[in-house]
């Protein structure tokens, strides 16, 4: 196997809320690994720490609140990303690593056209001339599909569909032909038909400019469709990572396992009721103690609540799970 | 653009008529007489009486605003009754001046203002902002008369910095070289556009800090990070162009604010401009006086909302190319 | 089959653009958000309306609940038609139909607690008052599965899922017969969803509901209706019982967003029809079919641009706009 | 850098800090006593009074525009003007123009101030180009005064031509031209008004060679002007405040002179309450009037005996008038019912209602209005409850005519002449008695010092006998009549400053070459 | 001044300061005073609003004097402050701190009430014109750009000049009616963004009438902005009373208001400051906390305000 290009090891970003309730872990220890041009999945519902982490990779959380914790550590090209300087970091930035984000709207600036905001990184890292970083954005528009580029170029955001923003953004960030491309929920906001045409993209562009991309989702069809191996996120850490054909397959957690049964499929016929996960996710100032999804475990025991259980090899190749059961299979039998 | 401008321009017309009907009456509904000697004189009641019949205020009130309001239509806004000239060329020498005092203080008050404002934004909750932020409140909270006092008896009279009222020096004013003039009006100019200007500046810091820190958390900034800029280029660029947006609304609203300090600060610093002549105007019952400094404060602040909205639709390109222009 | 309880016949609705003259004059440019739009609803079942973003679904639900005057149409509802009731007799009907919003955040007052918002309409339609009141809160909370104490709670308080569950509580406190369920799982994580969507098919058995079950996501609405209706700017291109639209979609519309929607099996992966372009704006709608722009159907044709096809019946009970409904893609 | 080439006896530039503006130089229609300030050095009168400021017969005035006069009957004067007289802009001062001017002033659409002064005068004609006729309807002890002390002489040759109903808005008003030593220069509104001196005026150049009133806001910014050295000469200084912050200034010399002011408060016998002569007297015996003295002017001013200002010869501390007596004052009130109630600082009441007042006073006179507050507090001590209403002089004015008033404070700048003033202010049905006094036998003393003919001792005997009978009725309270004093740069010399018209004698005054500063140099 | 007046104000200092730590205290629970006191002038405004209203409730008991008694009228003028006149006494002899002290409640009142008037009217007016929009908004929008058109103190002079003698009353709703257009808008346009939301809704289809709607749903979530714009509208009005004053007209005397005080002393500023710089540093003081609050207010009553 290839070496990772990019290895986050136990990161941990800490929000101190003002609320007098102590502090958010809203990421909690997370590590795992990118491959050159693979697809990475990270699925996770609302709150399980996803947006943080990418942030985290590209020190864009906001301080304060924030703070990622001593020890933490995100490699990158032979360094530790979290103590560059603010030149070398901003050297990687938008240059190495590029990042996409889920409002393409709101993360476009309303007062600069198109063409100025996907040059301005270019002219920033490559120091291009203003004309030719107009000509890199020109090709870059050209790149993402937008149809009559030359027009769009001098456009306003609001001139532009939500769809053909994030076309933009895309285009923005990958003007100086990133390693890595973040892509935090980058189609939560879009219809459906508009969706698939970003996720085709997103494949398309992998295949022609070799990069990684970190593809961060809550839904399961999308990773399944585009990832080539999955992260599942939840309560601030990794509860399992396998390749994606066998997780889909296999899933040995139970929250990916619960989070599988509920959703509504449209390639199966309507069952009377869904399944559904009970309870809801905790809130990040107090997780659980011992295992953090316990007590919407169906199969929780006395070993869950008192004890948390680390990430564990399940035996399938590159397939590690944050679950007891991992270890004392049999109690899975036994309950269903 | 042009449609929009042209109703704007309705509009505005519509309210400048109102507010000089408003005005008209109101003030002629006001006890009191005009002709009063301002020494310590008691007139010959038959003399005030001539002078009524003389500018038509023994007429009905009705008659006397048709009048004025077709005299208005002409071009002739009427005599002044306590400086016995047209009120055109009255107008032609005071209006000049506050626009001049204004515009300075306008000038102190934005750039200071949004200067103050970036550099405290840039250091939010440091030290330097928390101190900035206090001095920019008690600014804020000053009286503006009080503070002209203040600065008149300090720098005027005992330190004998700047002239202590006045816009130019009369003496020496006419055998001024044109750029002796310039230095002469800017020197008479300093004190009252500072009062007005620093009192202004303490508002305009303290929105302008806000403003920026409100755009400061929005998603295209985290996105102009994540594109690796230099910290100097978002505050500059991508924050400061986002925060005038706003500004320019305060801009807009700021001339009335601006007039209402004039007439406040010409009077402490004898300043011969139009705030003055209307709050005097309007204690002499100088009628015709106080209708047009009404007419001209809201023509002069109506304009100062069109120019805002202008500057606005230049500024945004949201509303430049007009609602629905969306492309797809 | 037994008479509908809801029968929308040619609902228009038209959005007034800016007003001239200090905003007293004429408007200018209309947005038709919805533009003839017909369907009915058998007492007891679910119609799900799907579309994309802006296609005029929510101006649907909330036009037939009145909360905004139609530009045209008739609906009736319980026999009784919406569009012409005085206030009086509207406010009375409104016991017999509630909503259900979409997000969650903005759908409950957050200055009053779930009891104060669930008292309301008792008080506003005077069913129950004093300690009558409370019980009936509580049975609300109940009925929603909710723990009873939560009613002291304020809604930012509470998650997204818990004041979904009290908006439904809300809706159903005046005993409605009909619910438009404005897109109420969208804003829901996918486990929360699961449970949202499981309480809302109960209660339709308990108390035999009627629902116009507003959605964007096809899956949802394969789940949950009986039938099936696809708006497409502002207009019904398909409408079908949910089996055959499922199985065999006519619109090519339709088609392409069953395509399109990501499967969670990666063995299952098929052929994406990918659409180009997005949905044009309901101010500027498009001539003819308004579909035509996007459409990859081979046979599109200039009459595609120019006729507009009318919603008909492709095959028994099957309806869709297409002028080539017919023919395979 | 500044041109500074003056030098010599005729440079001289004086700043006067002025608080208001002129109205227009045009004298019949003005009506603002700075324009006066400011005409009065562009205009010359026939004769002008003297510095005994004798008003009666014509032995005190001195010549100006007439070089000597003659009473060729009792009743018919004959001035011969001065031949070296000319216009500014070139003809010769005639005949012609006194008898226009004169024409002008008793016009009735004119509205000139002065016309019922002139009443007395039948007819003025030109004999020939310098000799103009004075005809009278009968002998008066005024008669001379009344011909010359008001009339400014105007320029028949750019006046005749604009309409009398025109005259209040003449555009000749806002650049005059006149016969006197200096003529117009400009005039900016809000500004300053600057005016040069005349070299070939004919009654001597002046030294003082530019004259410019810079209007400042009011009293305070024309000290302040003063004390910061932007100002020359301000006539009036106000309360003792205001002399003590003048007198720390080195280059300031003050000039103390007899005011023709003096302040009142005024009741108006026509309202319920003060047409009780009783009440009136008590109030006035409650009011420690020294002490206000005392407290505003530092005893710079003095108590008048009457309404006079320290000015007039009929000035005299031995007329009859009402003592400090709150213990009267209190008996009187409780003799007509208005009974005390809880100890001082509460109102009497007479039948349910306060023994209260509403006291008029204007905003603009810092003077008036402390006096105002120490009448409140020391009424409140004999239990009468004053509302002070601060009001624009405008609103009183209209007011005061209006006769819609209880009280009110005035303070009255007065002509040289004490006939003219006290029956205008006190004359029954007089146009200025806003109070309504009417007492038939101060009338008959009043008519009596009037025609006292040149016998000064009957005169005075009369108008102490008037003004005794005044204070016994009380109408009003004096309050003081101030020794005003003046503040002028000192470098400028020969400084006289005049009762009447504080600057009327500017064009004596002079600047020593050697004391000449950079404003007096600044060529223009 | 005696030994007790000095003891009853320091007394009321310390009760300010541990009336604002205390509160600061008590509701340390809350979400929205964690926001407002996370503000660093906050407690410290409260202190000073809180100082200044306990004066002015116990004004005779502070106060050594009547506020206008005129001690000794040539003895006693323009004084400096000294240990019986800790403020010093002015032209006529009076006590500056009884003046003062007495001069908070009137200027305190006056900012008050007139900004009651002006938010209450403005309220009305914005949720009349936001509500209902289509031709009364029109017209109520249109009234208030005629407001807004002549600066306020132009306004204002002449509205007071139509009464010769002015009783606080007027003066108060003249400056109250004066005042209103600019929160009118503020309140229309919360009232416009809020009408659309869901709740809003929900509440129509519950059957509410349009009373009920407003009253329950809309004007309460607008009154966070209400509640901003009022306290920094005390403010405002007490320097507009200040200004007014200052031009001659003002609250009738000997009622000491901080206004008239500066006003009345303003021509001894050269001789005796300190007559009109206890009452100007006085107002600057009070507006000055009243903006903090304000500003503390604005993030107190905004849950969205969380993360600045
Ligand atoms: N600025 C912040 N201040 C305080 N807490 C924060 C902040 N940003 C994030 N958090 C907390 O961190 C946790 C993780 O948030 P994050 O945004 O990473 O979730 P997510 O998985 O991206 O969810 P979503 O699917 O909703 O985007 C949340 O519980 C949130 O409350
Ligand atoms: N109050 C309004 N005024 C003007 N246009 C409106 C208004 N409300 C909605 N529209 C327009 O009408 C069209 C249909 O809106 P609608 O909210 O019904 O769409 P939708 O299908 O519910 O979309 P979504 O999935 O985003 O909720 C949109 O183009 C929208 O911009
Ligand atoms: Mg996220
Ligand atoms: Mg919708």
């Amino acid at each position: 196997m290839k070496e990772p290009l990019l290895r986050v090891r136990d990161l941990k970003t800490y929000f101190v809320t003002e609320r007098g309730r102590g502090t958010a872990r809203a990421v909690d220890g997370v590590s795992f690994d990118l491959y050159p041009g693979e697809t990475l999945g990270i699925v996770g519902e609302s709150g399980c720490g996803k947006t943080v982490t990418s942030l985290s990779i590209l020190r864009l959380i906001p301080e304060p609140p924030g703070h990622i914790r001593p020890g933490s550590f995100i490699e990158f090209e032979g360094r530790n990303l979290l103590t560059l300087s603010p030149p070398e970091l901003r050297a990687v930035r938008g240059n190495r690593i590029a990042m996409i984000f889920q409002e393409p709207m709101t993360s476009l600036n309303p007062v600069f056209t198109v063409g100025d905001q996907i040059a301005e990184a270019a002219i920033v890292h490559q120091r291009l001339s203003r004309r030719a970083a107009r000509a890199r954005a020109l090709e870059m528009l050209r790149l993402v599909g937008i149809p009559d580029p030359e027009a769009r170029l001098d456009d306003y955001p609001h001139q532009l569909s939500g769809g053909i923003c994030q076309r933009v953004m895309i285009a923005m960030a990958l003007v100086c032909h990133p390693q890595v491309l973040i892509a935090d929920e980058p189609t939560t906001a879009l219809d459906v038909t508009i969706q698939a045409q970003i996720l085709e993209l997103l494949e398309r562009l992998q295949a022609e400019l070799g990069m990684a991309i970190m593809l961060i989702t809550h839904d399961l069809g999308i990773v399944a469709g585009s990832a080539d191996r999955v992260v599942v996120m939840y309560a601030g850490q990794v509860v399992e990572t396998a390749p994606t054909p066998e997780l889909f397959t296999r899933a040995q957690h139970p929250y990916t396992e619960g989070l599988m049964a509920s959703v509504p499929r449209l390639d199966r016929p309507p069952a009377a009721r869904l399944h559904s996960i009970p309870g809801n996710v905790p809130a990040a100032t107090d997780w659980p103690s011992g295992c953090r999804f316990h007590p919407r475990c169906p199969y929780a025991w006395d070993k869950c609540r008192a004890e948390e259980p680390p990430l564990l090899e399940t035996g399938g190749a590159g397939h590690t799970a944050r679950c007891w059961l991992v270890a004392e299979p049999q109690r899975r039998m036994r309950r269903s | 653009m042009t449609a929009w401008l042209v109703r704007r321009c309705a509009a505005a017309i519509a309210i400048v008529f109102a507010v000089v009907t408003l005005t008209f009456l109101l003030i002629h509904l006001a006890p009191g007489t005009p002709f009063v000697p301002s020494d310590e004189r008691v007139l010959d009641p038959a003399v005030v009486d001539g002078l009524r019949r003389q500018f038509g205020l023994d007429r009905p009130l009705g008659v006397q605003y048709v009048r004025y309001v077709v005299a208005l239509l002409h071009g002739d806004p009427g005599y002044s009754f306590s400086l016995r000239r047209p009120i055109g060329e009255v107008l032609a020498t005071t209006v000049p001046n506050t626009l001049l005092l204004s515009g300075a203080a306008l000038a102190i008050d934005f750039l200071l203002g949004a200067a103050i404002g970036l550099y405290q934004a840039a250091r939010a909750r440091h030290r330097a902002d928390v101190v900035l932020g206090n001095a920019t409140l008690f600014l804020y909270s000053v009286p503006t008369f009080w503070l002209g006092l203040v600065l008149v008896l300090v720098f005027g009279q005992h330190l004998a910095w700047f002239p202590v009222g006045g816009d130019r020096n009369p003496v020496l004013y006419p055998s001024l070289s044109l750029l002796g003039r310039l230095g002469d009006r800017a020197w008479h100019l300093a004190l009252p556009a500072l009062t007005l200007g620093l009192v202004g500046a303490g508002g305009t810091a303290r929105f302008q800090r806000a403003a920026l820190l409100e755009v400061a958390g929005q998603d295209f900034i985290r996105t102009a990070r994540a594109k690796g800029l230099h910290e100097r280029r978002i505050w500059l660029v991508h924050t400061l162009r986002n925060a005038l947006l706003p500004l320019i609304t305060l801009f807009g609203l700021a001339l009335p604010f601006l007039l209402t300090g004039a007439v406040l600060i010409e009077t402490v610093f004898s300043w011969p401009g139009m705030g003055k002549l209307a709050a005097d105007a309007i204690f002499t019952r100088d009628y015709p006086v106080v209708t047009a400094a009404a007419l001209l404060a809201s023509v002069m602040v109506v304009l100062g909302s069109l120019v805002a909205d202008v500057l606005y639709s230049v500024a945004d390109p949201r509303i430049r190319l007009g609602k629905g222009g969306a492309r797809a | 089959m037994s008479a509908p309880l809801v029968d929308v016949r040619n609902l228009v609705k038209h959005y007034p653009g800016e007003r001239a003259w200090l905003g007293l004059g004429r408007p200018r440019r209309v947005v038709r958000a919805v533009d003839g739009v017909s369907f009915a609803i058998t007492p007891g079942q679910t119609l799900g309306l799907v579309g994309e973003s802006g296609c005029g679904k929510s101006t649907v639900g909330r036009t037939i609940l009145r909360l905004q005057e139609p530009t045209a149409g008739q609906v009736v509802i319980d026999g009784r038609e919406v569009f012409t009731l005085g206030a009086r007799e509207l406010r009375a009907l409104r016991r017999r139909m509630q909503i259900v919003f979409q997000d969650p955040y903005s759908s409950l007052n957050p200055r009053m607690t779930v009891r104060q918002t669930l008292r309301e309409p008792l008080a506003i339609h005077r069913l129950a008052a004093g300690a009558g009141a409370d019980a009936k809160v509580a049975a609300l909370l109940e009925e929603v599965g909710l723990d009873s104490r939560l009613a002291r709670s304020y809604p930012h308080e509470l998650s997204g899922g818990q004041r979904q569950r009290v908006g439904i509580a809300r809706a159903l406190s005046v005993e409605p017969a009909f619910l438009v369920c404005d897109e109420p799982v969208s804003a829901l994580d996918v486990s929360v969803q699961a449970q949202v969507l499981n309480l809302l098919m109960d209660l339709q058995q308990q108390r035999r509901l009627t629902y116009l079950f507003i959605a964007h996501d096809l899956a949802v609405v394969k789940h949950i209706a009986e039938q099936v209706a696809v708006m497409y700017l502002g207009k019904i291109v398909e409408l079908a019982p949910a089996a055959e639209l499922y199985l065999a979609p006519r619109h090519p519309y339709t088609r392409s967003l069953l395509s399109a929607v990501p499967v969670p099996d990666p063995a299952a992966q098929k052929q994406r029809i990918v659409l180009t372009g997005d949905v044009p704006s309901p101010a500027s709608p498009p001539p003819g079919c308004p579909f035509h722009p996007r459409c990859p159907h081979p046979k599109k044709n200039q009459r595609c641009r120019t006729e507009v096809p009318a919603l008909r019946a492709v095959v028994p009970g099957q309806l869709a706009a297409c002028h080539f409904a017919e023919e395979p893609m | 850098t500044r041109p500074s080439t003056c030098r010599g006896d005729y440079c001289g530039t004086l700043v006067f800090a002025a608080a208001g503006q002129p109205d227009i130089l045009l004298p019949p229609v003005s009506v603002q006593g700075l324009a006066r300030d400011v005409y009065q050095q562009i205009f010359l009168k026939l004769a002008d009074i003297g510095p005994s400021m004798n008003t009666l017969g014509d032995h005190d005035f001195q010549p100006q525009l007439s070089q000597r006069w003659e009473w060729e009957t009792p009743t018919r004067l004959v001035f011969h003007l001065d031949p070296r007289a000319r216009w500014q802009d070139g003809p010769p001062v005639t005949a012609a123009d006194v008898a226009f001017t004169f024409q002008a002033y008793t016009d009735s659409q004119v509205h000139a101030e002065s016309r019922p002064l002139l009443g007395g005068i039948v007819s003025v004609t030109a004999r020939d180009s310098l000799t103009a006729v004075f005809a009278y309807r009968e002998r008066y002890p005024e008669m001379f005064y009344a011909a010359v002390y008001h009339m400014y002489i105007l320029p028949r040759h750019l006046l005749d031509t604009v309409p009398r109903p025109r005259w209040a808005t003449a555009a000749f008003g806002r650049v005059p031209v006149g016969d006197g030593p200096y003529r117009f220069v400009s005039w900016t509104p809000g500004q300053s008004v600057e005016l040069g001196a005349d070299s070939t005026f004919f009654l001597g150049r002046p030294h003082i060679r530019r004259l410019i009133w810079q209007f400042v806001g009011d009293q305070q910014a024309a000290i302040t002007q003063l004390v910061a050295g932007q100002g020359d000469a301000l006539e009036f200084l106000g309360p003792l405040d205001n002399l003590r912050r003048v007198q720390q200034v080195p280059q300031l010399a003050t000039y103390p002179y007899k005011s023709s002011a003096y302040g009142y408060m005024l009741f108006n016998v026509a309202a319920p309450l003060f047409s009780d002569r009783a009440v009136r007297r008590a109030l006035v015996l409650a009011l420690d009037r020294d002490r206000m003295n005392q407290s505003v002017w530092a005893g710079q001013a003095k108590v008048p005996p009457g309404p006079m200002p320290q000015l007039w010869s009929v000035w005299d501390p031995a007329i009859r008038s009402l003592p400090y007596d709150t213990a009267a004052a209190a008996r009187l009130l409780a003799q007509r019912g208005w009974r005390a109630v809880g100890g001082g600082g509460s109102a009497r009441t007479r039948g349910g209602q306060k023994l209260a007042f509403e006291l008029l006073v204007p905003t603009t006179s810092a003077v008036r209005r402390q006096y105002a507050r120490l009448i409140q507090a020391q009424l409140l001590t004999v239990g009468v409850d004053v509302k002070l209403v601060e009001i624009e002089p405008n609103v009183m004015q209209d007011r005061l005519a209006k006769g819609n008033f209880e009280a009110a404070i005035l303070s009255y700048q007065a002509d040289p002449s004490p006939t003219a003033g006290v029956t205008q202010h006190w004359g029954r049905g007089a146009p200025g008695n806003f109070g309504h006094y009417a007492n038939p036998a101060f009338q008959r003393a009043l008519e009596a010092a009037g025609h006292g003919a040149n016998r000064p001792e009957e005169a005075a005997r009369a108008w102490r006998e008037a003004f005794s009978i005044l204070n016994d009725d009380a109408p009003a309270a004096w309050l003081y009549a101030p020794n005003l004093v003046a503040a002028v740069h000192r470098r400028v010399a020969d400084v006289q400053v005049r009762p009447d018209s504080w600057w009327a004698l500017v064009r004596t005054w002079r600047i020593p070459a050697d004391r000449l500063i950079d404003r007096d140099r600044v060529e223009r | 001044m005696t030994p007790r007046h000095w003891a009853v104000l320091l007394a009321l200092l310390a009760a300010a300061a541990i009336g604002a730590l205390g509160l600061r205290a008590g509701t340390a629970g809350s979400d929205a005073a964690r926001r407002f006191f996370r503000h660093p002038t906050a407690a410290f405004a409260v202190g000073v609003l809180l100082f200044f209203v306990l004066i002015a409730v116990c004004a005779p008991l502070v106060a050594p004097y009547d506020p206008s008694a005129q001690l000794e009228i040539v003895q006693l003028q323009n004084r400096p402050p000294s240990w019986m006149h800790p403020l010093g006494t002015d032209l006529y002899s009076r006590d500056l701190l009884s003046r003062l002290v007495f001069g908070a409640r009137v200027s305190l009142a006056v900012g008050t009430l007139a900004m009651l008037v002006a938010v209450s009217l403005g309220a009305v007016v914005g949720l009349l014109a936001g509500y209902f929009h289509r031709w009364m908004d029109g017209v109520l929008m249109r009234l208030v750009d005629v407001g807004l058109a002549v600066p306020r103190i132009f306004l204002l002079l002449i509205a007071v000049s139509l009464w010769s003698q002015l009783p606080l009353a007027i003066l108060v709703l003249t400056i109250g009616l004066t005042g209103w257009f600019a929160t009118s808008r503020l309140v229309r346009a919360e009232v416009l963004s809020r009408r659309e939301l869901a709740y809003v809704d929900a509440a129509r289809a519950l059957g509410a009438p349009p009373a009920r709607v407003i009253l329950r749903h809309v004007l309460p979530n607008a009154v966070a902005p209400l509640i901003v714009s009022a306290a920094l509208g005390i403010g405002s009005v007490m320097l507009l009373e200040a200004s007014l004053s200052f031009l001659g007209i003002g609250v009738a005397p000997p009622t000491p208001s901080w206004g008239n005080m500066i006003a009345d002393g303003k021509e001894q500023i050269a001789t005796a400051p300190w007559t009109t710089l206890s009452p100007g540093l006085a107002i600057v003081l009070v507006v000055m906390a009243l903006n903090a609050v304000g500003d503390a207010l604005r993030d107190a009553l905004d849950p969205r305000r969380e993360a600045t």
